[in-house]
Parts: C-alpha cells; structure tokens; sequence
C-alpha cells in the first residue's frame, strides 16, 4: 500500500509466524519471541496502527506476494532468490546455516556429513545453503556428498526425525538450533556452520517503499538508542551490532 | 506439556466445532439447492453444478483454502480468515452434500412419486410433503459421515491462521520439541467429537419410528 | 396456496353438480370446441398416440367412458395399458391427441394450445382417483395420513372433515383398526385397500385401476376385488386394467380389449368371454383357459430334463 | 501471471516425479485396502460376535480420526513401538490402513444390502464358508459398491496430500517446494488443482466404465 | 476344498446308487437307526416343529415323500409352508424333530446328537435342489454360469462335463439362445427356467419348488408350469409349494394341506379337490373358487364408499 492509503486507513497489516522459537512462538497463549518484543517496541515509534495476523509459514509469503499483508513481521533470512519477490526492511539479526546432530552421533566435524542423511525445511535458504554445502562437499570428496536431503513442511518434524534416527542430522540457523538445544540439552547437539553468514529481516512485496520507510526509520530507531540489541541478547542469546542499514 | 497447553488444545477443538457446525449449516442445504439444480436439469445451471462438484470433489481442501483466501482480494474480495476459512469449507462440503442428496433424490421410488402427480400434488407441496420427509432420512446416514469428514478436514484451514485443533497441537509441539503427546491429546479430543456426532445420528434415526420406512 | 386450492375445490363441485344435471354446464356451452364429447361422458380419449423412442406404445387410441360405467382393460403384456392410464391424468405425455375428463381438456390450456403449468396440471388430476399395482401408498404417513393428505393440502378442505371422510371411508374398506399403523406393517390387500380409499378421498370423477391385484398374494386378491366390486355397484364411473378374466366378466359393463398400442375389440364382457369377435382376443383368452399343456416338444427324442 | 507457469513448466521434472508418487502411493493404497478391506468386510460380517465387534472397533476408531492426526502418528509413534519405516512407506501404511477402514465400512453397506434369497440360494445349493463369500458375496458386493469404491479412490488421492506433513515427495510436496522456492504461490497451486482434478477424472472415468460393464450383472 | 468336493461327489453317486438299486444300502444297515424310513423313501420329516419368537409356526409336522411323487403342499398364507421347506435343507434349524434325505440325517451327525459341521451340511444340501419364489439367480454370473457355479464349485466337477450338462439342461427349458446373457435381461418366465436348470444340474434326489410361479406375470406362468410338468412325468421327486389350483390337480401325485403349522390332510388330487374331508380344507378351496363375492357388508346400512 502506498503512503496516502495507509495514512486513509491508519493501519498496517503484518503476518507472523506461530511456531518458529525463538523468533515467534506462542507461550501461555500469547504471541511471543524476538520478533513479537520488537513490535511492541515498534508500535510506539511507527505512528500508525499494526494490525497482525498470525499464521503458518506456508501462509506468510503468498499472503505478502498476493497483497493480503503489506509486510511478513517474521525471520526471514535474505537470499538472492527472495530479492528478486521481496524488498527487506533494515535487518533484525544475523544467522548462518548450522547443522545439529543427536547427542552421541558420530558426526564431528561438516566432514562427517558424507553419506548422511540431513533435514532442512522446504523453499527456506538453509535448504540452498545446505544444497551448496553439499556441492562443495562432493567437489572435496570425489564425488561423495550428502546421501539424502529430507525436504520438511516445518521443522519440528526434522527434530522429531533426528531424535527419531531418521536423519542424523539437521540444517537450520544457529539461532534456532541453539534455542532447541537449550530446550533439550539431553537430545540434541548443535554442530559447526555450513553456510556463509546472512541476516534475518522483514520482507515487503517488491516496489512497497513506503511501508518500508516507515519501518526502517523505526527499526534504525530502536537500533540507535540499543533497544533492538537488548532483545537480541535476551532471546538469541547474542547482540549484532555491525548489521548494514540496508540489506537490499 | 503443561495445564495451559492441553487448555490451548480445547480452545482449538472450539474454534473446530464452531467452524465445522457453521459449515455444516450452510452446506447442507446449500447442497440440497446443487442437487435439485442437478435432478431437475436446469438448463446450463446443472452443468455448472457438475463440474464444480467434480472440481471440488478433486481439490485437496488445503489448496481450496489458499486459493480463496489469497486469490480473491484479486477479484476485490478480501475476507478475513475466518469467513475465509468457512467459505472454503463450505463451498468444499456443499459439493459432497449435493452428491448425497442426489442420490437419495435418484433413490426416491418412481411410483411414489407418481402417486404424489397423481393425487394433485403441484411442484412445491409434492417437494415439501412426499420427497423431502423421505429423502432426507434416506440422506442421513451419508451426510453424517460427511459431517465427520468434513470435521476431519479442518486441519486444513489452519494454513491461513485458524487455529483449530491440530493447529493447537503443533504449536504446543514447536514449542516443546515434543510432538507426539499434543498430538495423542488432539486425536482423542477428535474422537469425542466425531463420536459425539455418530451417537447423536443413531439418536435421530432411533427417534424415527421404524415402521415409518419404506 | 390457499387461494388455488379454494378454486380447485369449487371447481371440483361445479363439475360434481354437472355430471348430476346432466345439463349443459355454463362452462361447456361457452366454448366453442366442436369435438366436445356428450355431457353424461367422463372420460373421452381420441386419437392418443405415443412413442417411447422406436417403440410405438400407442397407436390412435380412442376411447370413451360414461358415467357409471365400468370399463376393464384386458390386453397381453407390454400391449400398452399402463401406458395408456397414465396418459388419462398427464404422467406421461401423449404425442398425439386429446383427453377430456368430466369435458375439461387435459394438459392443454382450454380453447388454445398452451401447455397447462404445473399448478394447472395438478387441478386437473385432482378430478381422477388413480390406484396403483404397487399401491405407491407413502411410507412416511400412518394410514389414515395417506388417505387425508391430499384432501387436505391439494384440495384445502378443513382438517376435521377430511378427517371424518378419510375414517368412513378406511371402516368402509374394513381397515377401522389400522388407521395409524404406517404402510410397512400391512398386508399387501390391506394396502391396496389404503390405495383404494385414497383415492376415494378426493372425491374424483372416474376412478383408474392399474392392475391393482397382481402385486398381491393369490389368497389376498379377494378382499381388493370385494371392494372394486362394491363401488362398481355403487355406480362409480372407473377403467380397470387387469388379469383378472372371473372379476372383470362378473364386474365389467364393458371390456376394452389392447394388442400392439391398439384398441383391437370393445364389447360387453358377455359377448366378449362369450363370442370374441377377432383372432387375437380368441388367442388371448385361450391362453388364460388353459396355461399349461405340457411342455411342447419339438421332437419326440428331446433330451430328457431329468 | 504467463511468466509463473512457465517457472513451473521449468521444474516440470520435480512435477512430474510428484505426480508419479501420488499415483505410486494412489496404486498401492488402493489395491491393498481393497483387498485387506474384503477381508476385513469378511470379519466385519462374521457370525462370531466376538471377531465382528473387534473389527467395528478398528473401523470406528479410523472414522474417528483425522487422517493428519493419524500420519503423525504412524510416522512418530512406530518407531516408539520399535518399528521403524521410510517416510514413504510410512505415508503408505498410514493411507492403507486408514482407507481399508473405510473400503471395509462401504463393502459391508453393500454386503448388508445384498437381497438375502441369493445368499440363501448358493447355501441351498451347497456353498458355505469362503467359497461362498469368494465365489457368490464378494462378486455382488464388488459390482453393487464400483461407484463408491470409485468415491474412495479420490479420497485416498485427496488423503495423499497429506503425506506433505511427513516429506513424502508427492505432488503436493512438490508444488508446495517450488511455491516456496520461486514464491508463486498461485501457478504452483492451480497446477496442483489441475492435475489432481485430471487424476481424478481418469478414476471417475474408470469408474463410469466399470459401472457400465456391471450394469446388466447387477440384481 | 477339493478333497471334500469329491467327497460329496462320491457320496452323492452312493446314494444315486442307493435309490435305483432299491435295496437297502450298506450305510443304512449299518445304522442302528429304528425310525429309519424305508429305502424308496427320499424325504422323511418327522414331528418338525419351529417357532419364532411366540410365532409357533410347525408344530409337529410328519411327511414322507417316495421316490417318484410329486407332492402339492398347499395352504392359506403364513401356515408355515415356505417354512417347512426351507427346514428340509436346514436354511431354518428346526427346533425339535428330524429331516432324512435320501436315507441320511439332515443337520445332525448320524448315530448322534452332534449337530454337523459348515461343510458337512454344504454336502449335504447338494443333495436337495431348490427353486425359490423370486428365482435367486446370481446376477453377476452369466445363465450358463449360473447353471455350471455349484457342480463346478461345489460338487468339484470336470469343466467341460458340467458346461455339456449346463447346456443340455438350458436346451431343454427352452433357453439355449439365451446361455450367456445375463439375469437381468431375461424376463421372469426365462429367469424361473433358469432357476429350474440350475437345480437340476446339481442331479438332485428332490426338488424343492416354494411358490415357483407366484412372482411370475399371468402370462409367462405357463412357460414355467410347462416344465415342470415335464419334469412330473420324467418321474422327479419333487415337494411343491404353490397357489395354482389346477396345476396342482393336473400334476400332483398327492396334495398335502397345510393349515396353521400343521398337516391337516394328505389325498391324491381327486379326493382332496373332490371331497375335501376336512372344513378347514373346504373353506380354503372354496376361497379360490369363487375369490370375490359381494363385499361382506356387516349392516345393511353400511355407509357407501361413494
Ligand atoms: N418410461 C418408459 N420408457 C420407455 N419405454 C417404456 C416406458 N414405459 C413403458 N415403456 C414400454 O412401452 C410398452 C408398453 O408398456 P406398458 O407398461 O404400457 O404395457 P402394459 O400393457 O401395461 O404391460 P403390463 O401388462 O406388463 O403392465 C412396453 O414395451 C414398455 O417397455
Ligand atoms: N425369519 C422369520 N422370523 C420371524 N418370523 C418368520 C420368519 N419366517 C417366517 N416367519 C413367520 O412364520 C409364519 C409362516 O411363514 P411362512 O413364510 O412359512 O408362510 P407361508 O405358508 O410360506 O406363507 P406364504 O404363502 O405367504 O408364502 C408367518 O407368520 C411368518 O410371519
Ligand atoms: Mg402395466
Ligand atoms: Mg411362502
């Protein structure tokens, strides 16, 4: 939507996810997480209403693609790929692809990985870079890389199949995986990194400027007075301070 | 899995039953109105009716649901999930309701119907006293089983944030890394619904007077 | 809905009061059909001819019934009969020609040739009691519903005399003790005694039989016969298909006789048990005398079946 | 919208091995849940109380059971049990024994309705036990429920989509990964609807077919 | 299944054997059974009786039919014929006295009280062949397949020799262009040959007909009393239930009355239809006579059906 429009209607919409720890969750009945915090934060400094609507990852992006919602208020990790669908407000973290095994597998190093079996959602970028660790992989071994890559709908079923055996291990980013394996230290390992590092931001359909504008001025705002790395520190468990301003 | 968790899990069974019962409201004589679109053989309509049942009949629900809530703002229609969310149930349970209504109208015995010509009866009062009291108990076995499916197929309106029972489940389940308890939750609070459901279909068909059949 | 009923049920007494002045009625002299039949006729059939694709059912069939009459429509299977009753109250269309109930065209609008609606259609059947051979009675209503229903909803009438008939009228045909039973738990000539008064309940013109005993077990045939005879001597103007060759020569004041879509003899049953007057009424009647000759041979050393 | 269908037309390779895993899955749910669901129909219709109260148990509880719910837990509560399956075969399981419940339930309405003078017939003549069910009831019950069996192929197919939940590669799966990957969600989508709708033309087809060749060896 | 086919097969040409030799067979000596019946007796009931419910519908019922008779068993509707016959195969279990075919005990083990296995009473119901009232053809089985399903399944016999057989069969009731339609095509009379050729395929020692005609049209009974008659004068054992008076004259070696559970008189034809002996007996042929007398009015002022 345009400015006027949104200034007409004195509103925003936004799609959040409902099942992504630590980003956004659902606790005791309310929405919360990373994600949600920054947009308690946000709503004081953007100047109109945000309305939100929560729903499954398989919802978010069509819902922004088709015009339902002017923004996806979720982790989206940057690709290439989604820079040409999407335009992404000023970044809220930075992730790199890890991979996690169950706790006394004899994977030890990204090496190990050769002839294993390993998990990561469908369409998301852990899954390209799980891909091009694997090509790289082959290059180094001869030929040899990965034996299966199990494509999931959602990730707590890749956790559910590591626990399980089904696979031995599963890609995602670090940030996720150290939140699973803080949940179940006794289940779970968290390996080494396979991907280059990227950052998690907001996404708006392609051309929506105006949306933008009004949130990066108040994400760089929260970013400024240092509200925005408490949070991280508080749910990721790390602050990012040398994010670009823009990572489009 | 803790108390809030298993709360969370019945609200959604809430959220199920309202959706599936609003549904079932609509569709059912929605479907009648398809089926007799069909049986009389409205010029161009019941072609229309039949390939949109044969579509529907085909369409994963999950698919219907998408489709409406994300293509018709389109067409300028926005709906909010939850109309969003009833019209694809709807529109997806009317098609199979039309089906079983069609062939408790097909079924109908021919000279009854004569007879009912025969004796004076115009169109609308040979609807209302001989075919309808007869078809509709001829049609309920089928659509209570349509009934549980279509309860059965709620889950699918989750991917445009309903959050119904399975719905409820999972998000216990992301949380706790542990799926399988919220889902065995879930499944025995499907099984008191649908049994709810099938009990209350014998009730009805008991209440009929046996005799009362052909 | 009520309105129309009014009317088909002062119409229904206009055409009563008719048949008993056997006068020409206002409606009957005001219109200008030529082929308007006499006014003592009920029923007058001309030229009726239908088609069920290649299959011709009926070919120019005419056919006229007077007041009190008893007509028996004797024929072979497939020869056209029900084809022919359902023609008389416009369950099937005929192709060709016209049918008069009580001089009042069917299915045609009067002086024109606009098919008549559903709801015009319908006060017209009111006129013409039908008794079907699988009785066709309504599962879903007790007996004494089936025979207040369409009094009730076609004719409008109000419902403690519709239902005083409908009880006079089930003592009649001797079912006083079965009026709320449901159709399930009777007998099949116990149903078709419901089908009788049924029809009996709209106070109809002519009454139509469709084989009404072949559905019924041989020891029940009796009782539904009783009662078509009691109201053939009442003087109840009726067309009777049946099989029945003992009933329709004690009964028939006419018998009306089918082969091949076509009226073949029409004559008393005297002359027609008596002295059938073509060779396909003859072969006909031979066939009823005598079913079983044994089994004919082709030759003398045919296997044996045992 | 063209430029979509053409991205879609690009992944045709991953369409394709989709559409054949539904129709792998399709294949092999419906052959055995017809056959175990004879059998089954069999146990449903003994004379023993016991057997048929068993067998009415297992139909209602799958009648109860939202098909999802049930992946789940064939998929993560098998290997609990120390069974362990392939995703695939996982998918396939959960689909027979969840649509022979149903095949079962329908084969027995058929059953039930059978005109009993028939049954009475092939005993008078000296049939008992399986060759009477295999050579006289089950004919019967196959010809008078094709239409139905029809029914059941499509949602054995519509059931299929499911699988998605536990990555089985059929053809939703796959549209769904492409509609993720490219985010066209729509040209992804009616894709699905299309070749679903075609699948299940093919079996109504079939089924009309059928229906006609029973026709005459219906009572 | 093979094994006990040819089992059934052997025992069936035994008592083939047994019945022509006309002496008493080694099975039977070596019974110590005293109510054993004499050897030319195919079918001895003795003191049947079955109830459903209250409803005692036999009460110890006695009938022995030989070699050769054709037995008429009529009576008014619900007296329990349709029950008797079903009791000889064993579709209904008797609840007190015992059925012989052809010498053995129906139902039970000879020489005790242990009541016979699913397959032991397949064996022998192969025995007794049935014809039903609506015919029970197998619809998913073409006329020929119909004929050839239980000596090719039940008795284990060769293809080719049950399929000559079949044939013969279906040529001699008049059916041979009909061989591979299926039921559904045929009309009731053809549908009632094909029941007849079904049961004498199985070579049967007593055919057991239950109102073989009564679901027929008036006009296609004598096609199927036809064969029947031939089959009477080839010498077949056979117990008839049936409603058509003169076939049964014309046929019967004896009539049997039923009435009310019991047998209430056992004559050849003449007598029974000449000089019934008992009122019941008269009242019933008296029914048929003349089935429809003037409606029995209980007052002379009954009000009229019009
Ligand atoms: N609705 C229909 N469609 C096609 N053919 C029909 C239809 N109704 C009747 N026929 C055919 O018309 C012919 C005459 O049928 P009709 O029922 O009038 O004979 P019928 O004299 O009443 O015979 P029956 O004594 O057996 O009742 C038959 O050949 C029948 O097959
Ligand atoms: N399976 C059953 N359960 C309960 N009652 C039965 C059953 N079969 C028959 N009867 C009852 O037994 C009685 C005798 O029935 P049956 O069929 O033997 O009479 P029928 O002499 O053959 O009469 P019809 O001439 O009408 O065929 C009837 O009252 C009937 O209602
Ligand atoms: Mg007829
Ligand atoms: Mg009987």
């Amino acid at each position: 939507a345009s400015a006027e429009e949104i200034k007409a209607r004195g509103y925003i919409t936004v799609a959040t996810e409902d099942d992504y720890t630590p980003f956004e969750f659902v606790a005791d009945g309310k929405n919360t997480g990373y994600d949600n915090d920054l947009l308690a934060l946000m709503r004081k400094k953007i100047g109109v209403e945000v309305k939100q609507q929560v729903m499954p990852w398989s919802g978010i992006l069509p819902g922004v693609t088709t015009g339902k919602y002017d923004m996806a208020l979720s982790a989206v990790l940057v690709t290439d790929e989604r820079r040409k669908t999407f335009d992404f407000a000023s970044p809220t973290c930075e992730a790199i692809t890890f991979y996690a095994t169950k706790k006394g597998s004899s994977i030890k190093g990204p090496d190990d990985l050769v002839g294993k079996v390993v998990g990561a959602e469908t369409g998301s970028a852990m899954l390209t870079d799980l891909k091009l660790f694997n090509e790289e992989l082959k290059k180094k071994h001869g030929g040899s890389g990965i034996k299966q890559i199990v494509e999931y709908q959602s990730y707590p079923e890749a956790y559910q199949d590591l626990a399980l055996g089904r696979v031995d291990a599963v890609a995602n980013t670090q940030i996720s995986l150290n939140s699973l394996v803080k949940t179940r230290p006794d289940t779970f390992l968290i390996g080494q990194p396979i991907g280059k590092p990227t950052y998690i931001a907001w996404a708006v359909k392609k051309g929506n400027t105006d949306v933008l504008k009004m949130v990066d001025a108040a994400l760089l705002e929260l970013r400024k007075s240092g509200e925005m790395y408490q949070l991280q520190q508080k749910w990721l468990g790390a602050s990012y301070k040398d994010m670009p301003q823009s990572v489009n | 899995m803790n108390a809030f968790d298993y709360w969370s899990i019945v609200q959604g069974a809430l959220a199920t039953v309202v959706l599936s019962v609003a549904s079932i409201a609509l569709g059912i004589p929605l479907g009648l109105g398809l089926a007799l679109i069909r049986w009389a053989r409205v010029p161009f309509f019941h072609r229309i009716v039949v390939a949109y049942v044969s579509l529907i009949r085909s369409c994963p629900a999950v698919t219907l649901t998408l489709l409406i809530f994300f293509a018709l703002p389109q067409f300028g229609i926005s709906l909010d999930p939850t109309p969003a969310a009833i019209l694809a149930l709807t529109l997806s349970t009317a098609a199979f309701n039309c089906e079983i209504w069609r062939a408790a109208l097909i079924n109908f015995p021919r000279d009854q119907y004569d007879a009912a010509l025969a004796f004076a009866m115009p169109r609308r009062l040979r609807f209302r006293r001989i075919v309808m009291p007869q078809i509709w108990r001829a049609a309920l076995p089928g659509l209570v089983s349509e009934m549980t499916l279509q309860i059965k197929s709620t889950p699918a309106v989750a991917v445009i944030g309903i959050v119904e029972i399975t719905r409820a489940a999972l998000r216990v389940g992301a949380r706790t890394y542990e799926p399988l308890p919220p889902f065995v939750f879930a499944l025995v609070l499907y099984g008191l619904i649908v049994f709810v459901l099938i009990r209350a279909q014998r009730v009805i068909e008991r209440r009929q007077p046996v005799e009362a059949r052909a | 809905m009520n309105t129309s009923n009014d009317a088909a049920l002062t119409m229904l007494r206009e055409v009563a009061a008719d048949g008993t002045a056997s006068a020409p009625s206002a409606a009957a002299a005001a219109s200008g059909n030529t082929a308007r039949p006499a006014t003592d006729t009920v029923l007058h059939l001309n030229g009726i001819s239908k088609s069920f694709g290649e299959n011709h059912v009926l070919r120019d069939v005419s056919l006229t019934v007077h007041k009190g009459e008893t007509v028996c429509l004797l024929g072979p299977s497939g020869c056209g009969k029900s084809t022919l009753l359902r023609c008389v109250n416009w369950l099937e269309i005929p192709d060709a020609g016209t049918v008069h109930v009580s001089n009042r065209r069917m299915g045609v609008r009067e002086g024109s040739s606009i098919k008549m609606s559903d709801a015009e259609l319908a006060r017209s059947r009111a006129r013409i009691g039908m008794v079907f051979q699988h009785f066709a009675l309504w599962p879903h209503l007790t007996v004494l519903q089936n025979v207040m229903e369409a009094p009730l909803h076609v004719l409008g009438r109000p419902r403690d005399e519709a239902r005083a008939d409908a009880e006079r009228l089930l003592e009649r045909v001797g079912l006083a003790g079965k009026m709320e039973a449901f159709p399930s738990r009777l007998s099949g000539g116990q149903k078709q005694r419901v089908g009788i008064a049924r029809a009996l309940a709209m106070k109809p013109d002519i009454l139509l039989f469709d084989e009404p005993t072949s559905a019924l077990d041989p020891m029940l045939v009796g009782e539904v016969l009783n009662v078509m005879h009691s109201l053939a001597q009442e003087g109840a103007t009726m067309v009777i298909v049946t099989h029945e060759m003992e009933f329709a020569r004690q009964v028939a004041s006419r018998i009306v006789f089918m082969d091949a879509g076509q009226v073949i003899e029409s004559a008393p049953p005297e002359q027609f048990f008596g002295a059938p007057q073509t060779p396909r009424a003859r072969q006909f009647l031979a066939r009823f005398r005598s079913p079983h000759q044994p089994f004919d041979d082709t030759a003398g050393d045919a296997p044996k079946l045992l | 919208m063209m430029e979509h269908f053409l991205i879609v037309w690009q992944q045709r390779a991953d369409v394709l091995s989709g559409l054949l895993d539904t129709l792998g899955l399709l294949a092999v749910a419906s052959l055995a849940s017809l056959v175990l669901g004879a059998l089954l129909t069999s146990a449903l219709m003994s004379r023993r109380a016991a057997i048929a109260r068993l067998a009415t148990l297992y139909v209602d509880a799958m009648r109860c059971a939202p098909f999802l719910l049930f992946v789940y837990l064939i998929y993560f509560g098998l290997p609990t049990a120390g069974i362990r399956l392939s995703n695939w075969w996982a998918g396939a399981i959960a689909l027979i024994l969840y649509n022979t419940a149903y095949m079962a339930e329908l084969l027995r309405g058929a059953w039930a309705g059978l005109p009993a003078p028939m049954i009475e017939a092939a005993r008078a003549y000296g049939f008992h036990g399986f060759s009477l069910v295999r050579r006289i009831i089950l004919p019967q019950v196959f010809t008078v429920s094709l239409p139905m069996i029809g029914n059941q192929l499509v949602q054995i197919v519509k059931d299929s989509a499911f699988l998605t939940v536990i990555a089985v590669g059929e053809l939703t799966h796959q549209m769904n990964g492409i509609q993720a990957t490219y985010f066209i969600p729509f040209a992804a989508f009616i894709t699905a609807v299309v070749l679903y709708w075609a699948i299940c033309l093919v079996i109504e087809g079939g089924s009309g077919l059928l229906s006609r060749f029973a026709e005459e060896r219906r009572a």
